[in-house]
């Protein structure tokens, strides 16, 4: 089993999916003689050639409008947004013509396309290059909306957005591109789009979170069972939407106490949604309010300050902890 | 060198071959289309013009809802997709009915739409039938054409030798979007034809505020690709526009824009009141360029059409239009119970949480539809 | 006082505005010599000529990006998208620029912008006519966002917004244009961007909602009273952002019991974040979980089956009836 | 009439003034600059030259992070820049190191932007002092030339006759807000200078590959205005369009397009590998035509500038550079622990639920400053 950063297995997965059906492209800004600014989609060009490896000019609607269109022919294009921060550009293509043209044409017309772009914070970026707006494309109807969190899952859920039949936007979380390797099979996996997992069982306190927040959470979660003798079920939303709320109640009617955990800005952002339904489906379980470890309402600030913006796991422990203090 | 004139290899050329009265001006130039084409064009757009006139009938009954009427466009798209084959492309934005119908859509189908039913576009026959190659309506202007452009990089990755036409407004050019689309079929060569009707208004905003140069077609020279204007009153200008560019396309010769001249001689939607906006003297000079009166002058001097011919296929297709309504009217209150249908075709398969909502919907209404329509 | 109706009141408050103010602009497509498409530009022109009044070429992001620029040099731009369908061609300009403009060169330019656009569904209208999408905006930092349900509220927070120092989006619902009349008082009314308003005092039961939705809710709270003895506290939100989350919490912390209506899709809706605030401030005073009363998460559909979407008074007290047969 | 070429009133110009060595190809273009104007370019472009070097150092080692490098095309930012007015407006891109150094921005604030402290944009002299007319850094390409339509649209409101011009690189042309605004400045004849930095290159993607027209200059025909190209390492030749530009914009005659043809010298950004795209000759070719040596030799031949000025020059710009880095680093070793500001500057005045979010930072910071700084 080989030791792959996030970037290898997403280039892993873009090449297998390549190799088994010539329906699937790759356009972007940069993605072809350059392999992508973050090299993810390097070696693709030698392996396709530039027909299917397409370096576009510098548009974000032109690269989206371009990729629905050859979606709906039946090609399975996959397309890179080279920032998030960036992908705003093509707000409307994706909101009034990816999203709906199943739906507009009841059926006739489908668009299989992957929208993939880098997200999050703390890589000392530029301004633009450190956004979480995931919050944006969930409220979007007729989007799906996916962030992996490890190498392994990046190269299966990856697979199973290219499969996809309807659009899908991949979110990467840079600040785990090269940040760790981890043992990925040699056999093809997938991972359904629109189920969370539990990534670590526990009784007391249920932590949910996804993407580049998974590690500050996890080491919360390592602290409490140490320090605290506490054990904190810890779930990887994986897909935003559709969400995945049964296993959140599941979880949360076990544990009866929550917290949600991400780097998006507050307000409206995910954890609102995730509030939301637990205080639907699991109202009378819960001994504690539930509480939102988040970015705050602000613009993410420049790198100097980054550390104070993003949640750590010192926050995360802090509200985990009041959370379990919550007279039961 | 010091101050130097840049070489640039381009001019834009306007094409006309009938003139107001329908007489050839240039017999070298007319095309040569059968003739029983030539009438079912004549039938079509007698059809279109009807049609349309009828929906504002119906409109103003408020047994539909808004639309955009065609009226005094019809040449300047039938004359481009009477030059395609079936299996070109098509990517219209909302205004396209004359080449909808040429295209196959049903008059029901539009009726059911414009009705708010979007099982308008489910109807066989309509715009969408199996293996069609008609896109749905596209509202936000100027949007459409970057959809143009990826179906025809996908024909050509697949080697089939079709394009892609797809038609906007004098408007739509303003939009990034259309500057987006216009570069990359420059830069990648698709055989995608860009048909801008030019009917000289964006809602209240004429022509000539809407962009500052003399002609939009030199706007294709900012990509790299020849632009052309042509009389869009004239069917058989516009044919042989759209044969041109359609050659260049498939032989791989890369994309065309076609400025159509055209006027819309009605409002812009029902909502809309042009009384507001321009003199009716304007309106009044372009119907002496009315493309319908035009196209049966130059029938009958052909010899093909006789004034009883129009009289015979007037009546057929007020018979026609009204069949169509019945239909469309039954069919309207079949489906006016079928809500729970919004929650079809969001995705191939329905998410969890979308069952749930639709259980509710049903359970509001009062229904047993619930779990497994 | 004069009985206006919501058109009549926001062109009022434009007159006045730009009376009183030479750097107050309207831009837009068809704002000029058509008055708007539904005629609240209407006179403009006439009044202040076409250097101020001024119908654009067709194109969101520059009318946005250049109430923009305006607004940098000074001017007070109020712009018009013609559908809130549409303001996504401009999601860039609004996130990217108008947002972050004070806060990228430290106060240094600032933004003092109103995007006005009508939103909401039950016009009969055509796709893209009936979206309600408030949740983008009041997730993004930077960005005020406003929607009035009267007349007199609409022009008291047009004029507001327009002499706010930071964009404002406000969303005008179509719905409500000319739906009904209500007295403007002559004299310059204002409303507090920020502030919610207590519509209707009540003690078993807090209602939140705005825009269109005010109405259906309104008419719920009244069949309560009627029905069922029960009196509800209606709260109209006026401002999405920044939410007035203090005023919701005196009311839940009363009530108990409270259910959120908006005409926006349910997965992270506004509706969300109100629940969460909720649940953040009040958690322990709640004896019934939070309701959300929406559109349903799909694309609104053509008008045939506009009614079946969107809540109707039924819904919001179907759903009010619920929460308060939750055990106590 | 049946085939005609319609008529277009235009053409694009290509002008140059010095050749590769510096020596004046038409004397009756040169343009009449006093001599200490010329000197202070020099040394303007010398402190950026050497700038440049400096950051891309600290860079390396860390001590600042990521930065687009302006090497090579110091001449087609400070021809333009020096042809106008104080009271003209700036909108830049990201790479516009040496036009803002010349329009008063200082080098520590650079450093501090460039280190990760916003900041950066607040110093004094900086790029936004009280009453600046020079707009912070646009990172989203494309996107500002919208700006400068707006403010140049605000000026001819008031009566003003100030002009604003915009930069923008080769690849911003693609996006759809630069059609937009160049659009937009057509229709309202708007004071906009659009000055296109033509460095060849869009991260990886050559010039030859973005856009399908033989010059970008072209494009500005599409708008009803004129374009023009210009040898952008020669700093005389950027100066007079500029000049001819500025004059236009404020008689009323409305926006230019200036393309400079120019080159980036060094990496895209501090992140990027130029070698993975381009061949080594390629840059070495560009190298000759280096504008500031050329700038040099000019001075030079005009017996403005000795080797020993150079000298004395550069050894007072290594100080210069080293007094700034030096402040640079003691600020922001000051700057670290101000966390709190995150929440200034977001609004005009702080909402109460950001100054919770505030207040709980605070906390977690274990400071005082909670409740009201
Ligand atoms: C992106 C977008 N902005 C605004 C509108 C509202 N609108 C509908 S049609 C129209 C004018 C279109 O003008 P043109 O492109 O000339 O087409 P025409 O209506 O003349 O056929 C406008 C402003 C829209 N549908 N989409
Ligand atoms: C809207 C947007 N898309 C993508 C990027 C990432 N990016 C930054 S610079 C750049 C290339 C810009 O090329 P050009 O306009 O020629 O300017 P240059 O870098 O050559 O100065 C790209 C793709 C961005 N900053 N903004
Ligand atoms: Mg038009
Ligand atoms: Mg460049």
């Amino acid at each position: 089993m080989p030791k792959m950063t996030m970037v290898d297995a997403l280039n892993t997965a873009l090449h297998q999916e390549m190799e088994q059906d010539d329906s699937v492209m790759v356009l972007g800004e940069d993605v072809g003689v350059d392999g992508g600014v973050f090299r993810v989609t390097e070696g693709l060009l030698d392996a396709f050639g530039e027909k299917r490896v397409i370096d576009t000019p510098l548009a974000e609607a032109g690269i989206v409008g371009t990729s629905i269109g050859m979606a709906i022919f039946g090609l399975r294009p996959v397309c890179e947004i080279q920032f998030s921060g960036f992908s705003y550009l093509a707000f409307h293509q994706l909101e009034a013509h990816a999203a709906r043209m199943r739906w507009r044409s009841r059926g006739a017309y489908t668009v299989p396309m992957v929208l993939r772009t880098p997200y999050s914070g703390g890589v000392r970026a530029l301004e633009h290059h450190s956004e979480s707006r995931e919050a944006y494309w969930a409220h979007t109807p007729g989007l799906k909306m996916v962030i992996p969190s490890t190498p392994r899952n990046a190269r299966a859920l990856l697979i199973s957005a290219i499969r996809d039949p309807d659009p899908v936007i991949f979110y990467e979380p840079k600040a785990v591109y090269r940040a760790f390797r981890e043992e990925v099979p040699e056999e093809e996996e997938t991972w359904p789009i629109g189920k969370a997992q539990v990534v670590r069982e526990g009784e007391h306190l249920t932590m949910i979170s996804y993407g580049a927040m998974m590690r500050p959470t996890l080491e919360a979660a390592d602290k409490l069972a140490q320090e605290d003798d506490v054990e904190a079920e810890v779930i990887d939303v994986l897909t935003i939407a559709p969400l995945d709320h049964h296993t959140f109640a599941e979880s949360a009617k076990k544990t009866g106490r929550v917290v949600i955990i991400h780097e998006a800005p507050r307000s409206f952002g995910p954890g609102a949604e995730i509030v939301a339904r637990l205080i639907e489906s699991s109202f009378w379980y819960l001994e504690a309010p539930i509480r939102r470890v988040t970015g705050y309402d602000v613009v993410i600030p420049l790198f100097a300050y980054e550390k104070a913006y993003l949640p750590s796991a010192g926050r995360v422990l802090a509200a985990a902890r009041e959370t379990l203090e919550s007279p039961a | 060198m010091p101050r130097e004139v840049v070489d640039l290899p381009y001019q834009v050329e306007y094409l006309s071959i009938l003139d107001e009265d329908g007489h050839v001006l240039d017999e070298d130039l007319e095309p040569e289309i059968p003739e029983d084409r030539l009438l079912r064009l004549h039938r079509t757009m007698l059809l279109a013009r009807r049609f349309d006139e009828r929906m504002l009938h119906l409109q103003r009954q408020g047994r539909i809802g808004t639309f955009a009427p065609v009226r005094g466009q019809e040449a300047a798209q039938m004359g481009i997709v009477a030059a395609l084959r079936e299996s070109d492309w098509m990517v219209p934005s909302f205004r396209e009915q004359a080449a909808s119908l040429w295209r196959g859509q049903s008059l029901e189908s539009f009726l059911l739409a414009y009705g708010g039913f979007y099982q308008g576009n489910e109807l066989p026959g309509n715009q969408m039938p199996e293996g069609s190659r008609n896109l749905p309506v596209a509202v936000p202007v100027g949007t459409q054409p970057l959809h143009a452009v990826g179906l025809s990089y996908a024909i050509q990755y697949r080697g089939q030798d079709d394009v892609v036409v797809t038609f906007f407004g004098d408007g739509a050019t303003s939009e990034g979007d259309f500057h987006e689309a216009m570069n990359f079929a420059g830069v990648f060569q698709t055989p995608t034809i860009f048909v801008c009707q030019n009917n000289q208004w964006a809602i209240s905003v004429p022509r000539s505020r809407q962009t500052n140069s003399e002609t939009l077609a030199q706007k294709a020279l900012a990509y790299g690709f020849p632009g052309r204007q042509v009389d869009g009153n004239d069917i058989l200008a516009v044919y042989v526009a759209a044969e041109e560019a359609a050659e260049r396309a498939r032989s791989g010769d890369g994309p065309t824009m076609i400025e159509c001249i055209t006027y819309r001689l009605s409002m812009h939607t029902t909502a809309d009141d042009p009384s507001r906006y321009r003199e009716e003297e304007e309106v009044e000079e372009w119907r002496r360029r009315d493309p319908l009166p035009r196209f049966q002058a130059y029938l009958k001097q052909r010899d093909m059409l006789s004034d009883s011919d129009i009289e015979e296929a007037e009546e057929e297709i007020l018979g026609e239009i009204q069949d169509a309504i019945d239909g469309a009217e039954e069919r309207m209150e079949e489906l006016a119970n079928e809500e729970l249908s919004m929650f079809d075709h969001m995705y191939a398969e329905m998410p969890p949480y979308l069952r749930e909502q639709r259980d509710q919907l049903a359970r509001e209404l009062g229904r047993k539809e619930g779990n497994d329509a």
